[in-house]
C-alpha cells in the first residue's frame, strides 16, 4: 500500500526551515570574509523545499539544480558534507568534483543534479522510466525554476512524462527572477502551472511561502501521483530574496518587490504563527536558532578541516 | 555465418541483448514501428515510440541508464544530435565524474550518417569526432555488418556511454556475420590487409575505399596495410603505431572534415609517438571543409575518392615521396574541393 | 495600409490543388521508374498550401519544411526548377546542393527551409524580428507539423514570438502522422491550437481539408498578426495520404483511416462542390487536370535536360 | 592606450560596433540588465534579454542575420552551446550552402569557458574544437583584452556566423587597449615573442603560461618563439608552418582536451606540411579527457602547466630531445592525469 507522510509538527519545520535559513546565512558569512566559491542561495525558498520535500518517502527520488541546498537539507543532507563540496573538499558529497552547482547524494535520493538550466527536466522521465520499470513504490520529484519552465525541455519532459504514464511530481519554485531577468519578462498570461494542461496534467499553483500550504499541496500532488502513476505539476509561489548568486547583488532589483517579498518571509511567518499561538516562546524561539547556528558551526569546522581531493586522482571517475 | 546487412546485424545485435538482459530497453521516433519484430518479441514497455523530441530522449536514457536500465536510443540521423547535445555530453558524459562516481550510463546512442542517399547537410555530417572530444563518452563506427553486430552488442553491455555511429553507405551492403554472438571489444583496431610500405588508416565506409585503393598500389609494387579502427574513442593507440613503426608511412582517410577530425588526431598521434619511425609525412585524406550538397555527383565528389588514396601512396612510398608530397600538401593537401 | 488578400476563384484554388497533386504524382511516377531521391510528397495536404499562402502578399515571408512543395508551388514557385532542385540539377532553387528536403526560393519570399524538424520554428522569431526592427508591413508565416510541434524548441518560438511581439502566422499542418508515429501516440488532450493558449496567443483550428475555409481562416489569421503586429496560432487538419517519403510506404498504418480520410480528399471535395453547383463541367475539370500534366510535362523535361552541377564547385558558397 | 579588462573591452567593441551600424543589435539571457550602459544607449529594441531558451536564441540570431540583421548573443558559458547548436551548426553553418548561397549569417555567438572560477564542467567545458571541425563556422579565442576588442569588431562586420570564446580566466585581467578601434582580422595569429629553437603554439589562457614557460626555457639557453593563435577558423596555416619551419620544434598548448582538438589540427597540419624541417616530434601540451572538476587545487591541476612545457621544450631542443620525449609521449603526453 502507497506510502502515506506522517504530518511533521510545525515546530519541526520550523526548525528544517531555520536549519536551512542558518546554512545558507553561513555561505554569505564566508562570502564577506573573501573569496569563496560563487553560491546560488535559497534565501526566502525555504517552505518550497521543507514542504515538499516533508511529504516524500524513503523510495522517492528527488533531481535539481543549481539552488539545491534547501533541497538536500530538507531531505537530511549533513551540512558539513554540503558545504564541503562547496569549498571543493574530498569529504564532499561528490569529492569536490561538483562544487556548490551539482551536488548529488545518492543515499539520499538526490539524483542526476544538473546546473544546466533544465537538465533535471531532461532527466527526470528516464528516472521514472526505470522506476515504472523496474518496479516499486516511489515517485520522483523533480524540481526546477519559472526559468527552466522557458526551456524547449520542459516542454519536452512534461509531454513525455505525460505520454508515457510517468510517476513524476514536477515542482517549480517560482521565485520571480531568472537570473538577472524578471520573470514577466519571458513569459506572458498565467504561467506556470496553467502550462500542465497543454499535456493533460493536472497542476496546481501554491502560497510558496507557507509552509504548511506546501506541505498540504505536496501530500496531495505526491498522493495523486502514487494513485494515478501520472505526472503532476506544483507551482509553489515565492521570491528569491537574495541576487541570483553570492556575492549579493540586487542592484537590478526594484526595492519595493523585496519589501513586498521580505514581508511574506516563510520563517518570519510560521514564527509568527506559532507565538500567537503560543505554540512557542520566544526561548523556544531562540533555542531552535542556536541549535541551527551550532549545527552549522560544526559543519564549517568540519569542511574547513577537510582535505582537499589529491590532485593524483584528477582522472579517477571519468569512465565506470 | 549468415549474410546480413548492417541494419539486419544491428537488429541481431539487439534481439540478442534484450533477450540476455531484461534491463536492455529501446526507444526513440518510429522504432517500434520499424523495429515491429523487436516490439512483437519484447513487447511495448521495452520497445517503444517516441515524440519528436531529441533532447528528452537523449536525457531520459541518461536518467534511465543512471538508475539500472540500459536503453538504447535511435536518434536517427546524426545532425539531429544537435538537439541531444545536452542529455549526451552534459550530462551522461560527466555526471558520473562530477558525482565523484555516484552514477554510470550504459546506454547506446545509435544515429546514421555519411555519403550514398543524397539527403543533404541537415541528414548527412559526420559529427564522430565531437564526441571523440568529449570527456566520458566512447564512439565506435564499424565498417561491415559483422562488427556492426558485434560492436553493437559490446556497446549494449558497457556500462558507459557509447555513440553508434552508422554509415549509410553501409547499411544495405550485406556481408558475412558469424552467428555465433560474438563480441567485439570496443577499442580495438582490425588489420583488413597486411602491408609493409604504407598504412591505410580509416573507419566505416572509407575502409573499402582504402582497401581498393591498396589493391591499386600493389599493381604499382607498394605494399599497403589497411587499419580499420572500429572504435574511434578509445582509439586503439597501440595497433595505430604499431603499424605506423613497421611501415612508417601513413595516410588517414575519412570522410568526415578535416580540421579537428579523426584523422588530425591519429596524424598528431603517429607524429608524436612515431617520428623516429616516420620516412614520409603522414597524410589526411578526408572530406572537405562543407556542409554535404545533397545533388549525388557532388556527394560522389564530397567522399574521398581511391585515385586520391592511390596518388598520395605513390607519393610516399615512391622514391622522391617526401617532396612532391609537401608540394601536393602545399596546394591544400587531398581534400576535395580544397 | 495593411495588405489585403483578394479572394481567388474557387476554379483558381482547385487549379492550384490539382498543379500541386500533378507535381507530386510526377515525383511518384520517378519513383516507380527507378532511383529517385526520397521525396517527403504533400498529397492530401494541398487545400492547407493553397488555402494559407493564397491569403499572403508579396511582402509576407514563409518557412516550411521538408515537406513543401505544396507551399512552394502555391506561393508560384517554377515546377521545373523544384524538380530540378530534387534532381540535384544546377538549375534547381538551391543549384542542387539542397536536394528536396531543403528548397528555399528568396525570390519568392520563401525563406531558411530545414529540414531539422523544429528548424523552422527556430529561425522564424529571428525573420519577424528583422520585418519588427527594419519595418515593413509584411508578416511572417511558418509552416510546420504536428510532430514539428513535440520538439521543445516549438516551446520556445512560441514563447519568445508572445514576449516580444512578433508578427508570425503559425501555420501546423496536422497531418496525424510523424513520420512513422501516429499522432496520438505522442501527445495527449486536445492539442495543437489549444497550446498557443500557454503564450497568451491566439489560435484556431480549421478543415484543412477544405480549401475555401483554410482560405478564409488563414485570412483571418493573417488581418489578425497584422493588425496587432502579434503571433497567432492556425492548425489545419488534414491528412498525409501517402507514406512518410517515397518510396510508399503505409504498411503501418490503419487501412481503415486511410478510406475514411481519402473520402475527404481536398481535391476531390472541392471538384464535387463545383460540379455540383454546375460552376464547372467534366470538360473543364479535364482542361484543368491536363493543364497540370502539361505543365508537369514540361517541368520533367526541364529538369532531365538540366545539367548537374560541376564538382569543381563543390565547396562554393560554405562562407559569404 | 588605456588599460581594460577584458569584458570592458568586449563593451567597447560592442558600443563602437553599435554606433557605427543599426543593424547590429544584442540579445541573450540578462544582456540587458548586465549591459545596462549598452541598453541606454541604444534602447530596448537593440539590447535585449531573452527567456532562458539557448535554442531559440541561436535560430534567433540565424534567422535575423539571414535577413539584414548583424546579432550578437550572448549565451553566457560554452556548455550552454549544448543547448543551442541546431541553430548554430544545422542552420547558421550550412543553410548559405544548402541555399545555394541566398542566404548569409552575420552573426556572433558569445560564450565564456575555462578555469579559474571553480564552476565546473557544465559551465566550464572548452568546445572550440566542435566548431573548428563544422563547416561554414568562425571561431575566435583571444588571450588579451586589446585582441578581445579588436576580434569582436571583426567579428561583427564579418559576414559569416564567428564563435567568440571568452577565456574565463582572462575575464577581469585588465590589459592595454589601443583607443583607436582598431580591428584585428580573423585568421591572423601573433607572434607574442620571437625565438628560433622552439615554436610554442597556444591561444587564449595558455598563451601566457607559454610565455613564462619561454622566460623559464631562455635561462636554459633555450630559445623559444610564442604564436598565439587568436583565430581558430580560419586557423593561420602560413604563420604556424613558418614558425615551425624556422625552429623545426613545435608544441601545441591548449586547456581543452587532447583528442580531436586544436592541438591535434596543429600537428597534423605541421607534420604534414613541415615534415622536411622537423627536428623533433610535434608534442601536445593539453588538459585531460575528464570533465573539469570544481575544487580549485583540481581545476588548477586540470589547466597546462609552466613546468611541463618548459620540460618537454628541453627535452625536445635538449641534444637527445627525440629519444627522452618519445618515451615520455609513450607514457601518455603530456596530458594532464594521462
Ligand atoms: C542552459 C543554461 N542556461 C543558462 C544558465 C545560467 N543560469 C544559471 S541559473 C539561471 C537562472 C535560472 O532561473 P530559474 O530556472 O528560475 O531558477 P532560479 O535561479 O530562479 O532558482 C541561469 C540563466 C544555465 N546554468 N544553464
Ligand atoms: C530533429 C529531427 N528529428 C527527426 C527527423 C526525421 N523526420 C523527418 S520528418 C519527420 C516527421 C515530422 O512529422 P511532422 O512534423 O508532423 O511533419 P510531417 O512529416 O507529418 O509533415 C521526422 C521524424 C528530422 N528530420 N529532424
Ligand atoms: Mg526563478
Ligand atoms: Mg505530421
Amino acid at each position: 500500500m502507497p506510502f502515506q507522510p506522517h504530518r511533521p509538527s510545525r515546530l519541526d519545520l520550523l526548525a528544517a526551515m531555520v536549519r536551512i535559513r542558518a546554512y545558507e546565512e553561513r555561505i554569505v558569512a564566508f562570502h564577506a570574509q573573501g573569496p569563496f566559491p560563487n553560491v546560488c542561495t535559497s534565501v526566502g525558498q525555504e517552505a518550497a523545499a521543507v514542504g515538499v520535500v516533508s511529504a516524500l518517502g524513503p523510495e522517492d527520488q528527488i533531481l535539481t539544480n543549481h539552488r539545491s541546498a534547501g533541497h538536500l537539507l530538507a531531505r537530511g543532507a549533513d551540512p558539513g558534507r554540503l558545504l564541503a563540496e562547496v569549498m571543493g573538499r574530498a569529504t564532499g558529497y561528490c569529492k569536490g568534483r561538483s562544487g556548490t552547482l551539482h551536488v548529488s547524494a545518492r543515499e539520499l535520493g538526490v539524483l542526476l543534479t544538473s546546473t544546466i538550466v533544465g537538465g533535471e527536466l531532461s532527466l527526470a522521465p528516464g528516472v521514472a522510466l526505470t522506476r515504472t520499470m523496474l518496479g516499486g513504490e516511489g515517485i520522483v520529484v523533480c524540481f526546477f525554476g519559472d526559468g527552466a519552465a522557458c526551456e524547449g525541455i520542459f516542454h519536452e519532459s512534461l509531454n513525455l512524462a505525460s505520454v508515457w504514464n510517468l510517476p513524476i511530481l514536477y515542482v517549480c519554485e517560482n521565485n520571480q527572477w531568472q537570473a538577472f531577468v524578471h520573470r514577466t519578462e519571458t513569459m506572458v498570461g498565467d504561467p506556470i502551472a496553467a502550462w500542465a494542461a497543454s499535456y493533460g496534467m493536472e497542476s496546481r499553483v501554491v502560497d510558496g511561502n507557507d509552509v504548511e500550504a506546501v506541505f498540504d499541496a505536496a501530500c496531495h500532488a505526491a498522493g495523486q501521483v502514487r494513485a494515478t502513476r501520472r505526472p503532476y505539476l506544483l507551482e509553489a509561489t515565492t521570491y528569491r530574496q537574495r541576487g541570483h548568486m553570492e556575492p549579493h547583488d540586487q542592484s537590478y532589483v526594484d526595492p519595493a518587490e523585496i519589501e513586498a517579498w521580505l514581508a511574506k518571509d516563510p520563517i518570519s511567518r510560521l514564527e509568527a504563527r506559532l507565538l500567537e499561538g503560543g505554540e512557542l516562546s520566544l526561548q523556544g524561539l531562540q533555542a531552535i536558532r542556536s541549535e541551527a547556528q551550532a549545527v552549522m558551526d560544526e559543519a564549517a569546522a568540519f569542511a574547513l578541516a577537510s582535505p582537499f581531493p589529491d590532485p593524483a586522482e584528477l582522472t579517477a571517475h571519468v569512465y565506470a | 555465418m549468415t549474410f546480413l546487412t548492417a541494419q539486419e546485424a544491428i537488429d541481431q545485435a539487439l534481439a540478442e541483448e534484450m533477450q540476455r538482459d531484461s534491463r536492455v530497453l529501446m526507444f526513440g521516433e518510429g522504432v517500434a514501428t520499424k523495429r515491429k519484430h523487436l516490439l512483437e518479441a519484447f513487447g511495448p514497455q521495452r520497445v517503444r515510440n517516441t515524440p519528436l523530441a531529441e533532447g528528452v530522449i537523449a536525457g531520459t536514457a541518461a536518467g534511465a541508464a543512471a538508475t539500472g536500465l540500459r536503453p538504447v536510443v535511435d536518434l536517427l540521423f546524426a545532425p539531429f544530435l544537435c538537439f541531444a547535445m545536452d542529455g549526451i555530453v552534459n550530462s551522461a558524459g560527466k555526471l558520473g565524474y562530477m558525482s565523484g562516481g555516484q552514477f554510470q550510463f550504459p546506454m547506446v546512442v545509435l544515429a546514421m550518417t555519411g555519403g550514398g542517399w543524397g539527403v543533404g547537410a541537415q541528414h548527412n555530417h559526420n559529427l564522430e569526432a565531437w564526441f571523440v572530444h568529449s570527456p566520458g563518452l566512447k564512439v565506435v563506427m564499424p565498417s561491415t555488418p559483422a562488427d556492426c553486430k558485434g560492436l553493437m552488442k559490446a556497446a549494449i553491455r558497457d556500462d558507459n556511454p557509447v555513440l553508434f555511429f552508422m554509415d549509410i553507405g553501409l547499411a544495405y551492403a550485406p556481408g558475412e556475420v558469424p552467428g555465433d554472438g560474438a563480441i567485439i571489444p570496443l577499442g580495438q583496431a582490425a588489420i583488413r590487409r597486411q602491408g609493409s610500405d604504407l598504412t591505410l588508416i580509416s573507419y566505416a565506409k572509407t575502409v573499402h575505399t582504402c582497401l581498393e585503393a591498396a589493391e591499386a598500389l600493389a599493381a604499382h609494387g607498394v605494399s599497403a596495410e589497411v587499419l580499420d579502427l572500429r572504435s574511434l574513442k578509445p582509439l586503439d593507440e597501440a595497433a595505430i603505431l604499431a603499424s605506423a613503426r613497421k611501415t612508417g608511412r601513413v595516410i588517414v582517410v575519412h570522410e568526415a572534415a578535416r580540421l579537428c577530425g579523426v584523422g588530425a588526431e591519429v596524424a598528431a598521434l603517429v607524429s608524436e609517438r612515431a617520428f623516429g619511425s616516420l620516412k614520409a609525412p603522414v597524410v589526411r585524406i578526408t572530406g572537405p571543409d562543407a556542409p554535404v550538397p545533397s545533388s549525388f555527383p557532388l556527394e560522389q565528389a564530397f567522399i574521398p575518392q581511391v585515385d586520391a588514396i592511390v596518388s598520395a601512396g605513390l607519393c610516399l612510398a615512391g622514391p622522391s615521396g617526401t617532396r612532391a608530397l609537401e608540394l601536393q600538401a602545399m596546394r591544400g593537401g587531398w581534400t576535395p574541393g580544397a
